[in-house]
């Protein structure tokens, strides 16, 4: 049975990384409803990245895993990334 | 064999032959050496089989990458080169209007003359074509011009072609379109200049795509807001055609015939900075060949205003 | 210490079944991610076209339901989290109530949408709906319809992923923790997924 | 051991072969085993392929004539589309990975299962399930928008079971997600002890670039496709010209998938001629690294060529420029592969087999495929080929003279393998022949039928056009017979045929190493690799001693 110091850990690391979170998402969601500030929508992607940084590295270990695994979580960023490029490269050349 | 119609088939077909030489010329070189190893050392022969040196596989390996890489660049080099000019539209070119819908090809000249699954053109002029669909894709294809675009639901495509030769030729749809799709083809009939004149003349005559627009103008009651005594705020539409436009959040657009018919359709889409979005949609209420005719009436709106100074 | 892992065919050692079903599991997120991509895409595509259009629309977004909801998700990651590194620790205790706790908040996940959607509904916000506001209105109706179809793709991919949760339950956990680790790791993708439509959809100002 | 009506010392089928280790249907239709999944692959791609060539006979023969005289257009229209949906994505896009690549993988990378055997098992329910659909959607009264679903003619217009077949598409793909997922971690993690990289066999190889293709590319078709039933389904407008939305958006998103779509077909084709043609000219194959690079480079700019299918669309110039740039760069490494098994026959031993013969016209008819895509890469020449038969031969050379040839060739190559029997060897060369010479007579009036530009998808057509029709439909009616006679020599070979050795074809994959046919757990003992893949060394021996030597030895 695993002894108390290490339970505490695994809860103690969870609410910590929850904390982040939702203090992410609570700043997000204000600069969103102030009203006048600018570049809202990148703030938030801003937001977004961190959020997901963290679940990423906190929450899936990912820093931990394999080269092989990271690599996969990368490559579906990546291949995104041609669908993104090429499209726009027609659509913002039109 | 296939005329060779228009001003741009002869430089597309020094394209296709040419790579159709040059097919040729890799199909014999594999098929050759395929048939040629298949013979000499098939089963049985005693012809020499030592290994190969391995020098010789790294060589032969990069040689042939190398080679191909450059036949293909060139190749490249050669069709887009041939194609950059075609993607300049011509100045002062014969504006046709197309309409495309499930199965049919509706053209109008700029004199109003309107046909169907037809189209009258003169020898030696470029004629610019301005297409949209009511309602699938479908494709404007002549074979004979060497020439194909998508015409497109929503939005304006545009392709030009120089006649060469008189004749008649085919005209496809040749984006799937629906059930009919075999049957949306037409006639293009190149014609002299005078024969086209006095074909153009013989016609029932519309009123002229402007002047049609500038009925429906006042019809669909547009002139009541963006007239020139309108009382209620619209923005001015003199001049309008080919300007930057400045929009409620800043940012510039060109007020070109994509624009315009947006405009016409979805007005709260793009609005002018300073003014509120009143305007009533048209979409739906005005047809597409409605629409088409507004826009060359705006376009003209233009022209006026200029000669005017 | 956790009793020895359950090996499945055609493994012979534990540590490369592991790494076999996370590898599997990354692949599978690796093409979860361009499945959203391609919606991303095109909802990129559409905001750029009219974004003052799509703020009108998101206006009528709920805002509160949404950020509740996001605070669910965000929790059940956690409470799931601690499960899984429970299960593997051996606390089977911590690992089922952890386990318990995140179906309850998935649920409640759910049942929020659903008042949402049906609050929605009730004011008309359904690109069809013969009442609907926007009518006529391109990037706001385009809003609406990216809303409906990406939070439906959204509630059924977390409805699998209460069920693969629930199963979690029914097995012998101690020898099967790496069932754990790989359904947590979808249920955090879901909860990514979540986290970018949440402003993507509830914040968008003009 | 004992010897059997031939007098050759055969082995009876193995006590615990894989055909032999159960036999009762609920064996085979709940079986993880990833040799019975590429059994019941192969039986409902076999299916699959006839409804397909059945619409494919019917479209031909109404082209016999101008008018649409046995069809009326809806009909064909409908025939069309079920031939395109069919053939796509129920046949070619399994055909190989889900056959040939379920049953040899493992085998050749010296693993007793795939990865996720019970995924694998999943993938064909996902299959046989989706199939389903398309047939309901079929039977019901077909779909009429063509294999590519363009809108808004799929949203809005077709008035067919665009939402079945859609939906049935979309859960195929969950099905090749599966099976690409399997291969990947199977050739990542479950490679034998001594089975390096670069001593994976080309099929593996090309098994795993397909994989790639397969994972990275399905899931934006599955987006796309779910978003054409969110729009028939609750009428939500995403693509609804309407409201601004814009058809070439949603032909961006297609051809993301369908163009490396193509690579999942045509990839899995050249792991399977590279195999044949080493064993068969006896010769390493030559430049194995430069063959490997060709394969994971074309799965890569695989992705990035796909605007070309959309030159006329409405693309903007500057995007067409790169896509066409793109689509040049990806000739090399094919054109690279092309000479490598030329070169591989140089100073070979040359049997000609019936795979073998399988394989060579893969050779000339990919290359011919290949080079004809260079005309459609051209800007300017594919304005005026886009559309028109010149399209429907290049892709039929790719796809049915490439991709299905070395097919039939992989096929016949593992077939004493798989079922533990040899074929009658005559019929089978007949049989490759006839079809290559049908093949090129029906597809090869039609690059001259797409230069002279008649448009594809038509029922009708104007009277100039008929004579190459004429020569393409009568090629059609051989090729369609040339389909059959495999049936019967092997159907024969099946139930009749001569029992095969371990090895009958002298080759070195671990697979071969096996019983025929292999037993459950492949492998009594995890084989150990010694040495490269295609150790075939004909100088150092006398005609007639062994001059391969296996995996499992060293070099």
């Amino acid at each position: 049975m695993a002894g108390t110091s290490e339970q505490r850990t695994i809860v103690l690391g969870a609410i910590g990384i929850w904390a982040a979170l939702f203090l992410l998402g609570a700043s997000s969601l204000a600069y969103a409803l102030i009203p006048g500030l600018p570049l809202k929508l990148p703030a938030a992607l801003v937001v977004v990245v961190l959020q997901a940084a963290l679940v990423l590295g906190g929450f899936m270990r990912l820093g931990k895993a394999s080269a092989l695994v990271r690599t996969t979580a990368l490559i579906g960023i990546v291949w995104l990334s041609f669908l993104f490029m090429m499209s726009f490269a027609d659509l913002w050349t039109r | 064999m296939l005329p060779e119609a228009s001003t741009l088939a002869p430089s597309v077909d020094r394209i296709f032959w040419g790579l159709v030489g040059l097919s040729v010329l890799i199909m014999a070189i594999v098929g050759g050496l395929v048939f040629a190893f298949a013979i000499k050392y098939r089963r049985g022969t005693d012809a020499y089989r030592g290994p190969l040196p391995e020098w010789m596989s790294r060589e032969v390996e990069i040689g042939w990458t190398v080679s191909t890489l450059f036949v293909a660049l060139f190749v490249f080099w050669w069709a887009a080169a041939a194609q950059l000019p075609h993607f300049l539209l011509p100045k002062d070119a014969l504006e046709i209007h197309v309409v495309a819908k499930q199965w049919m090809w509706k053209v109008q000249h700029p004199e109003g003359v309107r046909e169907i699954d037809a189209l009258h053109v003169p020898v030696g002029v470029p004629v610019k074509l301005e297409m949209t669909s009511q309602d699938v894709i479908h494709s404007f294809g002549v074979p004979a011009f060497r020439i194909k675009q998508d015409v497109l639901p929503g939005r304006y495509t545009t392709t030009w072609f120089e006649a060469k030769e008189v004749g008649d030729y085919h005209l496809f749809c040749t984006e799937y379109c629906g059930t009919d799709h075999a049957r949306m083809t037409g006639t293009i009939t190149v014609m002299q200049p005078e024969a086209y004149a006095r074909w153009l003349s013989a016609q029932p005559h519309g009123e002229d795509l402007a002047g049609e627009g500038g009925q429906l103008y006042t019809a669909l009651g547009c002139s009541a807001c963006h007239g020139a005594n309108a009382r209620v705020p619209a923005p001015s539409l003199a001049g309008l055609y080919g300007s930057q436009v400045v929009l409620t959040d800043g940012s510039r657009v060109t007020a070109d015939e994509d624009y315009l018919r947006e405009s016409i359709e979805r007005p709260e889409a793009k609005v002018v900075a300073g003014y509120s979005s009143t305007m009533p949609a048209y979409q739906g209420v005005a047809s597409e060949e409605q629409v088409v005719a507004l826009v060359a009436y705006i376009k003209s709106l233009d022209d006026r205003r200029s000669a005017a100074r | 210490m956790s009793s020895t892992p359950i090996l499945v065919e055609p493994f012979e050692e534990p540590e490369r079944q592991r790494e076999a079903m996370v590898f599997g599991l990354w692949l599978f997120l690796a093409t979860e991610i361009l499945f959203f991509g391609g919606f991303f895409f095109l909802y990129a595509v559409a905001r750029m076209q009219d974004p003052v259009g799509f703020a009108k629309g998101a206006a009528r977004a709920n805002l509160l339901l949404g950020t509740v909801n996001t605070v669910l998700l965000m929790t059940s990651s956690a409470t799931l989290t601690v499960a899984e590194r429970a299960a593997q620790a051996g606390w089977m205790r911590g690992a089922r109530g952890a386990i318990l706790a995140t179906l309850a908040l998935g649920t409640a996940f759910l049942a929020v949408k659903g008042f949402e959607y049906r609050e929605d509904l009730s004011e008309h916000l359904f690109p069809t709906s013969p009442a609907f506001p926007f009518s006529g209105l391109v990037g706001a109706t385009r809003f609406w319809s990216f809303y409906w179809f990406v939070t439906i793709v959204h509630a059924i991919h977390l409805t699998i992923g209460l069920g693969c949760v629930a199963r979690l339950l029914r097995l012998d956990l101690p020898r099967r923790w790496m069932v754990a680790e790989v359904t947590t790791l979808y249920w955090h993708f879901v909860d990514i997924i979540w986290l970018l439509l949440w402003p993507l959809l509830y914040l968008v100002g003009p | 051991m004992k010897v059997d009506d031939t007098g050759l010392l055969a082995r009876e089928p193995d006590e615990t072969s894989y055909l032999t280790a159960g036999t009762t249907l609920r064996s085979w239709l709940l079986s993880t085993d990833h040799k019975r999944i590429a059994i019941l692959y192969a039986a409902s791609i076999t299916v699959f392929f006839f409804i397909g060539g059945a619409a494919a006979t019917m479209i031909r023969l109404e082209l016999f004539t101008p008018a649409g005289d046995l069809t009326t257009a809806d009909e064909y229209n409908r025939l069309f589309t079920l031939h395109g949906v069919i053939m796509v994505w129920f046949f070619l896009i399994p055909s190989i990975p889900g056959t040939l690549g379920n049953f040899l993988l493992p085998l050749m990378v010296g693993a007793k299962d795939v990865a996720f055997p019970r995924l694998n098992l999943m993938s064909w329910y996902l299959y046989v399930t989706a199939g389903l659909f398309t047939l309901a959607a079929l039977l019901l009264g077909g779909v009429d928008t063509g294999w590519t679903f363009y809108t808004p003619l799929s949203t809005l217009y077709s008035n067919s079971y665009v939402l079945l077949a859609a939906f049935g598409i979309f859960v195929v793909g969950f099905s090749s997600i599966a099976t690409g997922i399997n291969f990947i971690a199977t050739i990542h993690l479950l490679r034998t002890k001594g089975m390096t990289w670069m001593r994976l066999p080309l099929f593996a190889w090309a098994m795993y670039a397909t994989s790639l293709v397969m994972v990275l590319a399905t899931p934006v078709l599955a987006m796309a496709l779910l978003l054409i039933c969110g729009e028939r389904l609750l009428g939500l407008p995403i693509f609804d010209p309407r409201v601004g939305g814009d058809p070439v958006l949603f032909q961006h998103i297609f051809w993301f998938y369908s163009h490396p779509a193509v690579y999942i077909m045509i990839l899995p084709a050249m792991g399977v001629v590279s195999e044949i043609i080493a064993c068969e000219a006896r010769r390493r194959v030559f430049g194995y690294q430069f063959m490997v690079y060709a394969m994971l480079v074309i799965a890569v700019i695989g992705f990035l060529v796909w605007g070309h299918h959309m030159f006329v669309a409405g693309q903007s110039p500057f995007a067409s420029m790169i896509f066409s740039f793109l689509s040049f760069v990806i000739a090399v490494p094919s054109a690279i592969k092309v000479f490598n098994w030329t070169g591989t026959l140089y100073r070979g031993r040359i049997r000609f087999s019936a795979p073998m013969l399988y394989a060579l016209g893969f050779v000339g008819l990919f290359t011919l495929g290949g080079l004809t895509g260079l005309f459609l890469a051209s800007i300017p020449v594919d304005v005026h080929l886009s559309d028109t038969y010149f399209v429907v031969a290049h892709f039929h050379y790719i796809m049915v003279g490439g991709a299905v040839s070395a097919f039939f060739g992989g096929l016949h190559f593992w077939w004493p393998k798989i079922t533990g029997r040899l074929y009658n060897e005559n019929f089978a060369r007949s049989a490759a022949l006839w079809l290559f010479f049908g093949f090129n007579f029906t597809f090869f009036p039609q690059f001259i039928l797409g230069y002279l530009g008649m448009p594809r998808r038509y029922h009708e057509y104007p009277p100039e056009f008929q004579v190459w029709n004429v020569m393409s439909s009568t090629g059609a009616v051989v090729l369609a017979v040339g389909y059959l006679m495999p049936l019967f020599y092997l159907g024969y070979s099946l139930l009749h045929g001569e029992r095969a050795g371990d090895n009958p074809r002298d080759a070195t994959g671990l697979e071969w190493t096996t019983s025929s046919p292999p037993p459950q757990h492949n492998f009594h003992e995890p084989p150990v690799v010694r040495s490269e893949p295609y150790a075939y060394h004909d100088w150092d021996e006398a005609p007639g001693d062994a001059d391969e030597t296996p995996q499992t030895d060293p070099a």
